[in-house]
């Protein structure tokens, strides 16, 4: 893409780019997607995915001849700012992008590279995670799902759980055992598997809100091929870690965006029904107010010192704030509606609140729910002995 | 039956089983997305054949005569397992009823002998639950009246015969009114709630016929809106009992890291936290029946207590059980979500926090 | 005493008696001692034990051969809460009578009871309390205090710590480690040793409050005889427990009315100071009180159907709640009063406020922390798994 | 010096080097409880020798020239070590002056030529620190002012030989003026206090001779409000710090039921919701510290914010530490009781949560 450009060129690029990229077929896109409403208009944000990628914004910071663009640290900020500030759709794109992409710069073969992270700034395939387990939880050593190689592949048998957008994915990037005898971290390999296969079956987890965002995913003798195994044989534990460390901070600013502006349309609704005039609630809502101040602040501290992102340390920080506000912040308004916001429409259709108060509640679980983040920090920041 | 401990315990033993076979949260499920929203057929076991309706009725208007803590104990029940319907909203029009005095025989000798199931109803919009600001008319004298206003959020509406209703007199003065739900001039329109275990419905009165339950220069409105209040503590405190079990169940078997996760300290004692506010919650509510039966003057001032106290306490321990659950917990088919919207529902209706614990402040003279 | 009195009878009793008795000479031990000022009026509140102990007012429900007097349940609570609502003196006999008193009448021999029992119920012998060690804590089963057998004693060596009232104590009541190979809970033995030997040094611990409360004892080859030994030798543990189950529920009402005497001062002072017009403190006011009355209905609730008073289950829940009640309350003391609260008389010298807020931090510390009862309600009221 | 970073992480560890060795928590435990309550040879070891108070003070004036992170990082240092007197009040009220423009140049000239400590008195018996509210007088033209009125909880003023004080005009307006602690009509007397780390003053002043040091027409007594918020936070933020790092140490040593302390999961998650709670008071801190490098428009709310974050962080923090040390904590001879106390006092002054949190939401268009 050329000469690197300022950082205020930069913004009002992508800023005029989106402006007019949501007019248009994308106008009705607005507003659609992301946390609690990952069903929403599938079919537009996978188009929409594809225009974003062809005008270049997908894969900031990646090598150009994968399909990437030069962009500094504050630049990555910026476009996650501007992204949320236009309300443009929750992205398909996401797990693609801030997972799996990173994980094949950093651990791929350059045959990987070259075959899949073009199709991903493209905006061409969705790839999602296959790392949860019925029964695994948090504990990603608990995988059992096997994998057994059979001369040029592996020949999948298990099931993976919280699979996000598996109905929808290209391609998942699945932690499999592939040594039947070990246990723990060792004998895990990372392996990429095409979704659209006989051996996969993907079922969608119905959640409290009544919306399916999360799949099973089976794998019935699904099969991988032998040189998409990222890594080496056993080795899919530090493959797999190093992807949760790819959890960058970049994107932590972008959402405090979008944070500020739930906070803004519930203090909005309470100003304009009187919950405002309740002294409770409205303590309530400054503290919202004072624990998002906080976290911008506490973001821009760690990306300043961090230079490339956040560290795991830093990330289950970040996460156990950032989870915990929001889901205060999705029973905060409901509490400002009061006894209406029992009310939904017909067939459970939840407004902004209602849905904000029920997802939320994931926000402290999925990703590695508080209780682990609170184990990392204690052993690993604070050097708490096990 | 006399009232003693053991008939206590029987009755509620009774109640049980029945709930247990045939209205359990996997039963509760089911129902609670149907269209009815509430199982007609549990409605008709529990009033026709287990004389439900007439447990506390006294005996000269055709019940059993049963003291307040055997119909408090079936709300506990009730509130235990999330059943939908009118149910407890009938065992709490019957108990407000008994509390009105002689002025309600008439109602309750027609609930035992027409087996009427009853909701109440109170809020209206804009005025909330603040009985000052009522404003749904009654015109008439003696025993013909008619109503005319909108009743909002009404919980039980949808499966009862009968509403009884605030309204204010020409005069200004606010009572309390029985209408039948199929009289003319009344409709009820049952809405898809947050908490689908409890639907609720706005109820409109057009000139709708009614009958006057309490005595005039009385507290009815208020004996109405602390008999909901207890409904909602008494279904929490029992819902947050059941919702910790279920919990507390769940932790010793699941194994994470190879161990019961409920080896983890750190979860043991955020349960041990939960256990005291339950314990809390329960004695809470013990007393606000001890109130109810001995017809003490605390009645308003514990009813909005222990509302307050018991629905943040389940408000809290389903919170937690959906968190302790992880991702598990977070699915429809599981049941934690349901004890959450519950709780939810609990804390929303029948006042604020906010306008509950200054009416509390004000009723204990702080 | 003759025959049993009905409740009115007794509330007469005693609240005419305390009416009385408070005039006078002991006119100025109201309102002396209890939390955070056990270091007022030693002289005058000994005088106080003996004077209540010749009306017959210690020992209530003991056999009367031992200066006991029959007493209901209800009339024990009634006691309580008329001493606390006279204000009467913080007792210096509580030890004696709530925790050695019922450990002799349960494990003593009939030698044991007659020699100590009256001198409780007389007002005469101060008991104190000799479980804590340094570097044990909370862990009783941690006890390194030896007791050797020689002849007809034992000699002890060790040191005890948080030992309250051990400087003015006649005698206390010791676990010591008498099997030297032991560990844990086995080899412990519970004697009873008098304070006034060479072998006993008492040294005050000076806490937050600048004042002392506290002390520890050294023993320095201290003797106790071996008829002085409460059940087998190595049975100490179970006798202790024994003792830490007689934290009877019959003095949590009468606690309860000095809370709510403490909640009232509070309030009087928010309301005329202004605090109570912010609505976060008058918030914070109200839980206090809604917190208080939630206590009390758990106290009755527990003591109907305990019969006897609390298990160790629900004193474990008991605790719990006050402790953190009343630290609470001390945290709001202060905060209603204002900048005003940071300044103390000369010599640091505390006001009701500020006592509250720092003593109120030992509530969640002393007699089994928050963490002990959290661990005793998880696995034992709700059977988690150790 | 030039101000690099490298400037400033030499001037923080010279400071840091000096309180280890002179001001460390054991030595602030007798100090504390001394007549004077401060260490009178520190403050002469950091000021005549390290030059402390010329450190943030331009060159043009005599001092160092460097900016405010110097000044701040200092301020943190004798925060987390809770070091009493008069120095961070110094350090607070020359940062203030800076930010006052030409009118507070000669002031800044004279605490560098004389060695000025200096305390800032705002808070007044009934208004608090409600700027709005100032009663005392200053009547007088141009240079030479007097000051009429009582100002009450003042920290720093039993070691500092100047007090910055806000006091209004004939004509009613407010503004900062400087006071000779040795001048006629000026009575300070310090008390005895909670937090015994910081003393507080009451100053009366009776037609006390002073100068102004802000100009007419600005908006200085909120400057200096600002800045004695901004010392409170930076305190807190670093006192919140060191008391979580010795919590967490005690909890790798101490030993109970045969293991460190340290490795029950329920302390292990409490001290990391406290490392979660520290991190955001310094990210709060530190922000502050950017907004009073670059003069931002948005400092009055920015320091009211930080103080709020940072001291009920600190509280928190410190009240863990207490009952996370167990019996010891409750020693006087322990520290944590110290940062206990500090977190009380900083939360107390400058503005009550209630009072902060409003000015807050109002400063932030809420």
């Amino acid at each position: 893409m050329g000469a690197p450009v300022s950082d205020e060129q930069f913004r009002a690029e992508i800023r005029g780019w989106l402006r007019e990229a949501l007019t248009g077929p994308f106008a009705e896109a607005v507003g659609t997607g992301g946390e609690g409403r990952e069903h929403e208009a599938h079919e537009l944000r996978r188009e929409w995915e594809r225009h974003l990628g062809r005008a270049g914004w997908i894969g900031l910071s990646w090598p150009t001849e994968y399909g990437g663009r030069p962009a500094t640290l504050a630049q990555q900020v910026i476009f996650h700012e501007e992204y949320a500030r236009a309300g443009a759709p929750g992205r398909l794109g996401h797990m693609s992008e801030q997972l799996l992409g990173p994980t094949l710069l950093a651990f791929g073969t350059p045959e990987q590279k070259a075959r899949f992270l073009p199709r991903i700034t493209s905006g061409e395939d969705i790839w999602c995670q296959g790392y949860s387990e019925p029964g695994a939880g948090s504990d990603l050593a608990g995988v059992r799902t096997r994998a057994e190689r059979r001369g040029d592949h592996y020949v999948i048998t298990g099931q993976k759980v919280w699979t996000s957008l598996a109905h929808l994915a290209d391609w998942c990037f699945v932690l499999c055992r592939t040594d039947p005898g070990s246990t723990r971290h060792a004998g895990l390999s990372y392996l990429l598997v095409p979704m659209n296969q006989p051996g996969v079956t993907v079922r969608p987890i119905t959640q409290l809100t009544g919306t399916s965002e999360f799949n099973e995913v089976f794998f019935d003798e699904a099969v991988a091929a032998v040189e998409h195994r990222v890594g080496a044989e056993g080795e899919g534990w530090k493959v797999a870690m190093g992807t949760l460390g790819f959890e960058r901070g970049v994107s932590t600013l972008g959402q405090q965006i979008g944070f500020r502006r739930r906070l803004d349309a519930v203090i909005a609704r309470a100003r304009s029904n009187g919950a405002w005039q309740e002294p409770a609630l409205r303590d309530r809502l400054v503290d919202a107010y004072i624990g998002l101040e906080v976290m911008r602040h506490s973001a821009v501290r760690l990306l300043a010192s961090a230079g490339e992102g956040l560290s795991g340390l830093e990330a289950s920080i970040s996460k156990l704030q950032w989870a915990t506000w929001n889901r205060s912040l999705g029973e905060l308004a409901v509490d400002v509606e009061g006894a209406g916001a029992l009310l939904t429409g017909p067939g459970y259709e939840l407004d902004d609140a209602q849905t904000h108060f029920l997802f939320s509640r994931a926000n402290t679980i999925y990703g590695g729910s508080n209780e682990i983040q609170r184990n990392i920090i204690a052993e690993r920041l604070l050097g708490l002995p096990r | 039956m006399t009232g003693t401990p053991e008939d206590l315990a029987e009755i509620r033993a009774s109640v049980a089983e029945v709930l247990d076979g045939q209205a359990d949260l996997r039963r509760t499920h089911e129902v609670m997305v149907g269209e009815r929203g509430y199982d007609p057929l549990l409605h008709e076991l529990l009033t026709a054949e287990l004389g439900l309706l007439g447990l506390v009725v006294p005996e000269h208007l055709g019940g059993l005569g049963l003291d307040v803590p055997a119909a408090t104990a079936v709300i506990e029940e009730l509130g235990a397992r999330l059943v939908p319907g009118a149910l407890a909203t009938s065992l709490t029009a019957i108990l407000a009823a008994r509390a009105l005095g002689p002025s309600a025989e008439p109602l309750l000798a027609r609930v035992v002998d027409e087996q009427l199931t009853l909701a109440v109803a109170l809020a209206e919009d804009g005025a909330g639950w603040d009985l000052g600001q009522t404003a749904t008319r009654a015109t008439g004298a003696g025993d013909e009246w008619a109503l005319t206003g909108t009743k909002t959020v009404v919980p039980g509406a949808e499966a009862a015969r009968v509403v009884l209703v605030t309204a204010r007199n020409e005069g200004g003065e606010l009572g309390v009114y029985a209408v039948d739900r199929a009289a003319d001039g009344v409709d009820v329109r049952t809405h898809m709630t947050l908490d689908q275990t409890r639907r609720l419905s706005t109820v409109r009165l057009r000139e709708a016929a009614a009958t006057r339950v309490d005595a005039p220069g009385g507290d009815g409105a208020r004996v109405l809106l602390d008999h909901v209040r207890a409904m909602l503590a008494l279904e929490s405190a029992a819902a947050a009992r059941a919702c910790l079990d279920l919990t507390v169940d769940y932790l010793k078997v699941r194994e994470q890291f190879g161990r019961p996760i409920g080896s983890f300290q750190a979860l043991k004692h955020r349960c041990a936290d939960l256990a005291v506010a339950v314990a809390g919650a329960r004695a809470t509510a013990d007393h606000l029946v001890t109130t109810l039966r001995t017809g003490a003057a605390t009645r308003s001032h514990d009813a909005a207590l222990a509302k307050l106290v018991c629905a943040d306490t389940l408000m809290t321990v389903a919170a937690e059980a959906i968190q302790l659950h992880g991702g598990i917990g977070f699915t429809f088919e599981h049941h934690a979500h349901l004890f959450f919207k519950r709780g939810k529902s609990a804390q929303l209706l029948a006042g604020s926090a906010a306008a509950v614990r200054a009416e509390v402040a004000a009723l204990a003279g702080l």
